[in-house]
């Protein structure tokens, strides 16, 4: 599936692009991932956990920065990787865009995620895991936000215009803040407002 | 000679066995030293393989080989052959039976693991780290043959596996001089196979003894045993194959699988029986399924509803890859113009691979779809025309003067498909009476007036069964007098030991108990075919009652010899040859066979063979055509959506019934199996061709609590084409369910103006229809 | 190393003592620890009610049950649903007569689950008949075969009683 | 499909069961198994240990509490079905339990299995949201009581801990002139719904003095429709009421999968409050 999401950075393009090729640094960003391996200057090794109702998941993997175009300020970096058990496995390839916004920057990202194996073949949870998906990399942006954000002046009020956020999915029930780039939590809580965006029937069924 | 049985309500021989747990299915079956094996699937539905790493796997312990493509050799790296060429196969993609270096659809085998146990199997499944490099994959029937939809396999420039046409008569003609010309498009959706019991197999090979020896739960061991001979390139002398008892069949278990070639060939690699027992997990994606077809027709009929023309075009979803020739479109062309005249027709159908399991005939084959897509048009005439369903029905039927009928259309092979016998219009006017046709009006008016809404739906069907050319029998008396029955033809529930000891019992004068029956052995029958398209009463029946009816004129020109007795005095009964008028005078068929044993007490006449035994291949002269007609009540619920069936009315006739008990229970379970198609049964894939109804809480089989009583009555209209006047039975009332379902839908909703243009019909889509009417209507 | 138990149950009123792996179902240990193959395993996800067994007189899906939870418990298998002498039970021979089965996969589960329904319902509709087995698929007959036999066998029953 | 290999325990009280959660990581519970079999069977949950809690004496079984019924976390739905207790306070509980799965399932099936699983579609959850249930969870630290509305954290996610235990569930009982109403909507019989409704209505006077209603399967857990039922209080129990609250019904949130959308279940969530308020303003029986 398709998804795209952008949030601007309140650190000049020039600034911005190191931090986005920093890996070690933005890993930890992505929600419930850890960084195990620096295999080579581009390539990485990790796991991502992930949690659906009775059903945890911990995918093990590479991501590989596969294209860095320095002048137009894209890199893409593609990651796969298989649930540890074979119940499946994701894989996405990512694509980063960083454009100037006036003395900030915007951080355009695209992203196409497959599902494979069993977890992506249970249709009463089908849109469920299409909103999972959408979360991890809405989470992702929000937290690299947040990282920016410190390394910044402070004054880190990035706004963000994720296509799923957390305030889009405001409910009664608070949800872990999971804007805070706190791993031990980012996994169960992109879960949480994964399931405030399916409340809202932001994704379809395709039957 | 009076055929005592034939036509009696004989309890089924099989039963007693089967109703104490007694019966022997593939997983039933053990052998001193077998292991277990699980197949590794593709877990996405288009993919090269880019390398396969079993070493984790391998290690672990209990596990004794891992087998993947690289294995197997050169000698068996070639892909599986074609099952029923046919010409108009433009691209003949067969599977290997563990993929080489592309999978095509989820669910394709990838590798084996063989082990102590299948649980041990199934753990070293997971540790197999195969890396594969997705590629795009083509899911949508309707869109597969667009320029920029991705290909179903790597080596190919379009998804298009081949084309067929069904055309005659003067189509140009009929549309012209036609008063009205109305046209129609829908969907159709047929589910999977779904046997209580899933497939399995199980191999051993003796290379010294026996051979290869298959168990296997199929419909065809003689196509499997061909198939798997020739792909492995030795003599079908030394592969036998075996079908125990079968836990129902309907079409997907009639091919030759990829796992019957890996499990053969692991148990010869691993020197020991092996035994795979398809899971239903794996039945979802490894087992032949039918799926979409896509029909966009024109009818062309005069002012008073006689219909002229048919035309149009059919898309058909063929799957990943050609197991079954075009069987499924074939079948889907061969019933226009169903039970009508119809002068000219014209369909043009397009095969169309996509990255799905696979495709195969399930219970009735294409004819469910062709039957349906004419009831369709003949719906449409009478809505647009204004005319009772049944009465625009009456005015196109194929009449009694007119038989032997012939269509137009071809049969498999170019045969012309004649229609034998039928009264289609009496056959109409026994439903609607059965069904209380005439006062249905009053009961929709009354229910309407408690604001519930009724609707009523007619459907007549054709059937060509009895496919031939032969399904022989050999009878033969043994010393202890009783009598050893043998045929190919195997029984996934049909009853065909009830049935054939009947007529060979009737005919040979002996108890049906008696009767020693065995079947689907090729090395105990070497000539057989298989147990598909309601073939095998129209072929066995003859063969059966032609053998018994040898050994009868055999065993009572021996007693003559022995008796000293004119033949025209003698008769058997219950095994005994009595001479007419001389109670006294007798010899058992037992004592027949001892006196044709070399060594015996007794003297073998001149010119007698040494054996009471006969092998007849007698079996029909063309596809005897079986017809029915159905009526489907049903209420609507606009609050739901949901459909439920009140009552199910058929009036069938398959000639003369060997056994009315049987031929009634496969009408009902025929017709639920329709309605399943109508209501219920959806495999549904994702856009990235990954299967999402993987379980039976998603994928919806009939249940009773849904299910209507069926009330069933028959017209017996003797075959011309065979020697006990019969038809096939299986799958009339699979084949018009869906159109009397739908009929009768649109009938309860005729106030909304509701179309349907697919099935299964799901009350969601109801609701969103009956929304837009109603909101038409306010209008 | 697999976990295993040592197990003790009654099955069709035999004691049978065996040790097994934990994970094991109490179908596949029938069918294989046992040898009663009687019972069948259609869709191992506790739907399609072809495995259903009586524990303790209760019918239950031995998919849905380890072995080791049968310990010191008693099970019917269909195997043990005959008259002692061999002679076919009511419902069987009702389903013999009512061409209740054809491929006969889902039958044990059928005949399980219905002896267990008609000893709580002894007078039961047509719609309790089919609301009863709803929790069991049959693909070959189309249930009427299996209704009738059910209501015939009911009568039956209550006769002999 | 069979399970994983796993080490399966068998402890005889509820406090050995906590210790053995407390000790193991990756640690399933194992109580009526009609849910967590199937998806060990599919190896859909690979857990390292099953902690089967059917040789636990005390923790299943059915009280009159008076105000309330005290309903054992182990008790068997077909157990539920068949309590004279359950049957004269809260009888919507076995109407309701008619439509969870078929008997052979329920004589297996606990309530608490039922709670901790937590799908959305299952009518338990619906039911005790509907009387905003008690539950008692056992921990590390002794117990603690959970109202039902703060149970079900997210999708099949319920707020209990690695370490606890779902021990009981305490129903208030409704007084006064009530009467129920269970309806739902699924293909076929014993499916999980697609959307299911249960009301409860009391009637004093010809006017509703207390209405609860709750909507299962239509959302990622069970829902209260507490505008209706604020809305339905002082009026009269009739055919516009109902309709009113049924038009409530179709503004909540639902969510789409593979077989239906949000809209269609929104669809449904109406049609089914309107008639299971009619059906609870039909059995009005003066107790209950």
């Amino acid at each position: 599936m398709q998804l795209e999401n952008s949030f601007t950075v309140p650190a000049p393009p020039d600034v911005a692009w190191d931090i986005l090729l920093d890996v070690p640094r933005i890993a930890p960003c992505m929600p419930g991932a850890e960084l195990t391996e620096t295999v080579g200057e581009r390539t990485y090794k990790g796991n991502a956990k992930l949690r659906v109702g009775p059903v945890s998941l911990t995918f093990s993997g590479e991501a590989e920065i596969t294209e860095i175009d320095t002048a137009a300020r894209v890199a893409t970096v593609q990651a796969k990787g298989n649930d540890t058990k074979g119940r499946g496995a994701a894989s996405a390839t990512v694509v980063f865009k960083l454009v100037a916004d006036g003395d900030a920057s915007r951080v355009d990202i695209t992203s196409d995620i497959d599902l494979t194996g069993s977890i992506a073949q249970y249709g009463r949870a089908s849109g469920l895991i299409d909103a999972i998906a959408g979360q991890i990399i809405s989470d992702f942006a929000k937290n690299l936000e947040a990282e920016i954000g410190s390394a910044g002046d402070g004054a880190a009020e990035a706004s963000a215009s994720a296509a799923q956020t957390a305030d889009t999915a405001a409910t009664p029930t608070a949800a872990p803040d999971a804007a805070a780039p706190d791993n031990a939590i980012s996994g169960i809580s992109l879960f949480f407002r994964a399931l405030w965006s399916m409340i809202r029937g932001a994704f379809g069924g395709k039957a | 000679m009076a055929v005592r049985y034939l036509g009696a309500e004989v309890q089924r021989m099989e039963d007693p066995r089967l109703l104490t747990g007694h019966g022997r299915y593939v997983d039933d079956i053990t052998m001193e030293g077998m292991l277990h094996a699980a197949f590794l699937r593709a877990p996405m539905a288009h993919a090269k393989i880019r390398s396969i790493d079993a070493s984790r796997a391998t290690a672990l312990p209990g596990v004794h080989r891992v087998i993947t493509h690289a294995d197997l050799g050169a000698k068996y790296s070639h892909r599986m052959n074609q099952l029923y060429p046919a010409p108009v196969i433009e691209q003949d993609k067969t599977q290997y039976p563990l993929a080489k270096d592309e999978v095509c659809y989820v669910g394709e085998a990838v590798a084996i693991v063989v082990a102590d146990s299948r649980a041990i199997a199934e753990d070293a499944l997971a540790l197999i780290d195969v890396d594969y490099e997705a590629l795009p994959a083509v899911v949508n029937v309707l869109t597969a043959l667009d320029d920029d939809a991705p290909l179903a396999h790597a080596d190919t420039t379009s998804n298009l596996m081949g084309q067929m046409r069904s055309s005659f008569g003067d189509i140009e003609e009929s549309f012209a001089k036609a008063d009205h010309v109305f046209s129609a498009a829908f969907m159709q959706h047929r589910g999977g196979c779904h046997s209580m019991e899933t497939r399995g197999v199980i191999a051993r090979d003796d290379p010294w003894g026996d051979g290869l020896t298959l168990w296997t739960s199929a419909q065809s061991p003689y196509l499997i045993r061909r198939a798997l001979a020739t792909w492995l390139g030795e003599s079908e002398e030394r592969v036998r194959v075996i079908a125990p008892d079968v836990g129902g069949g309907f079409g997907p278990k009639a091919g030759f699988y990829p796992e019957e070639a890996a499990i053969s060939l692991a148990a010869r690699i691993m020197k020991c029986p092996v035994k795979w027992i398809e899971d239903r997990r794996e039945h979802f994606v490894s087992t032949t399924t039918q799926r979409d077809q896509h029909w966009d027709l024109e009818v062309a009929c005069t002012a008073e509803g006689k219909i002229l023309g048919l035309r149009g075009k059919v898309t058909h979803e063929n799957g990943a890859y050609v197991p079954y020739g075009i069987l499924l479109p074939n079948s889907s062309l061969t019933p226009l113009p169903g039970a009508y005249s119809i002068p000219a027709i014209d369909v043009r159908v397009d095969i169309v691979f996509t990255n799905t399991v696979p495709n195969s005939p399930v219970r009735g084959a294409g004819r469910p779809c062709g039957i349906y897509a004419v009831e369709r048009m003949v719906q449409v005439v009478s809505r647009e025309l204004g005319i009772d369903p049944a009465e625009v029905r009456r005015r196109n039927y194929v009449r009694p003067d007119q038989m032997p009928y012939e269509t137009g259309a071809k049969l498999r092979g170019g045969v012309p498909c004649i229609y034998d016998s039928g009264d289609y219009g009496a056959l109409l006017e026994k439903v609607l009476e059965l069904s209380d046709y005439n006062s249905f009006k009053e009961r929709q008016a009354a229910a309407r007036a408690e604001g519930r809404y009724l609707g009523i739906g007619v459907s007549s069907c054709i059937e060509d069964t009895g496919m031939g050319p032969y399904e022989g029998t050999t009878v033969r008396v043994e010393s202890s007098g009783k009598v050893a029955v043998r045929t190919g033809a195997a029984s996934q529930g049909q009853g065909h030991h009830t049935m054939i000891a009947m007529i060979v019992a009737g005919n040979l004068g002996v108890k049906p108990e008696d009767i020693l029956f065995e079947s689907a052995d090729t090395a105990k029958f070497s000539h057989g075919v298989g147990t598909i398209g309601s073939r095998v009463a129209a072929n066995v029946g003859p063969s059966a009652h032609d053998a018994a009816f040898q050994v009868r004129e055999k065993a009572l020109k021996l007693a003559a010899e022995v008796l000293e007795a004119a033949e025209a005095d003698l008769d058997i009964e219950d095994g005994v040859v009595r001479v007419n008028g001389a109670p006294d005078v007798s010899i058992s068929l037992g004592e027949l066979a001892v006196q044709l044993t070399p060594m015996s007490a007794g003297r073998v006449p001149a010119g007698f063979d040494p054996v009471l035994e006969a092998t007849s291949f007698d079996g029909s002269s063309g596809s005897p055509i079986a017809c029915g007609s159905n009526v489907a009540e049903v209420e609507v619920d606009p609050g739901t959506g949901e459909v439920r069936v009140l009552r199910y009315s058929v009036a069938h006739d398959c000639g003369v019934m060997i056994n009315p008990k049987v031929v009634h229970g496969q009408i009902v379970g025929g017709v639920v199996h329709g309605i399943g198609n109508a209501l219920f049964e959806r495999m549904i894939y994702d856009d990235q061709g990954q299967p999402l109804t993987m379980n039976y809480g998603e994928y919806l089989l009939p249940l009773a609590s849904e299910m209507p009583r069926v009330d069933v009555t028959h017209m017996e209209t003797p075959s011309p084409l065979n020697s006990l006047g019969v038809k096939g039975a299986g799958e009339g009332g699979t084949i018009p369910a869906a159109a009397a379902i739908v009929a009768a839908i649109e009938n309860a909703l005729t106030e909304f103006g509701v179309e349907i243009d697919y099935y299964p019909v799901d009350p969601q889509k109801l609701t969103e229809l009956i929304d837009a009417g109603a909101a038409q209507a306010a209008e | 190393m697999a976990d295993t138990r040592d197990i003790e149950l009654t099955v069709n009123g035999e004691s049978h003592a065996a040790n097994v792996e934990t994970r094991t179902s109490l179908g596949d240990f029938l069918r294989h620890g046992l040898d009663l193959t009687g019972t069948h395993m259609g869709c191992e996800h506790g739907v399609c009610g072809a495995c259903t067994v009586l524990v303790d007189g209760e019918a239950v899906r031995s998919c849905l049950m380890l072995a080791v939870q049968a310990n010191g418990h008693d099970v019917t298998t269909v195997e043990g649903l005959a008259e002692d002498d061999g002679t076919l039970g009511a419902l069987q021979a009702a389903f013999w007569k009512h061409h209740g089965l054809q491929c006969g996969f889902c039958t044990p589960g059928m005949l399980t689950s219905l002896t267990a329904f008609l000893r709580d319902n002894p007078d039961p509709s047509e719609r309790d008949v089919r609301e009863a087995i709803s929790g069991n698929i049959c693909r070959c007959t189309g249930y009427q075969g299996i209704v009738d036999a059910a209501l015939d066998a009911a009568k039956t029953m209550q006769q002999g009683s | 499909m069979k399970p994983a290999p796993f080490t399966y325990h068998d402890p005889t009280t509820a406090d050995e069961a906590v210790a053995l959660l407390a000790t193991h990581e990756d640690a399933k519970i194992l109580a009526g198994g009609q849910s967590l079999m199937p998806m060990l069977n599919m190896r859909f949950v690979v857990p390292d240990h099953v902690i089967d809690l059917n040789r636990i004496d005390g923790i299943a079984g059915i009280r009159d509490g008076g105000d309330s019924i005290e309903i054992g976390a182990m008790t068997r739905q077909r157990d539920l079905m068949g309590d004279d207790v359950i049957a004269a306070k809260a009888p919507i509980i076995p109407a309701a339990l008619h439509w969870v799965g078929h008997f052979q399932t329920r004589n297996r099936g606990t309530i608490g299995g039922s709670l901790c699983h937590l799908d959305p579609a299952a009518e338990l959850p619906c039911l005790m949201a509907l009387y905003d249930a008690e539950l008692t969870v056992q921990g590390p630290e002794g117990e603690r009581k959970v109202p039902f509305a703060e149970w079900p954290l997210a999708y099949m996610l319920p707020s209990i801990g690695p370490d606890e235990l779902l021990t009981g569930v305490s129903v208030p009982r409704w007084g006064g002139n009530t009467g129920h109403g269970f309806v739902e909507f699924a293909r076929r019989h014993g499916d999980f719904a697609i959307v299911a409704a249960a009301a409860l209505l009391t009637v004093d006077g010809g006017k509703i003095t207390r209405a609860a209603i709750s909507i299962g399967g239509a959302d990622v857990r069970p829902i209260r429709l507490t505008e209706a039922e604020t809305a339905l209080v002082g009026a009269a129990p009739d055919a516009d009421a109902f309709k009113a609250a049924a038009e409530i019904a179709r503004g909540i949130e639902a969510m789409s999968d593979a077989y239906v959308t949000s809209a269609y279940r929104q669809r449904l969530a109406a049609t089914l409050v309107e008639r299971a308020l009619s059906a609870a303003a039909s059995n009005l029986n003066g107790s209950a």
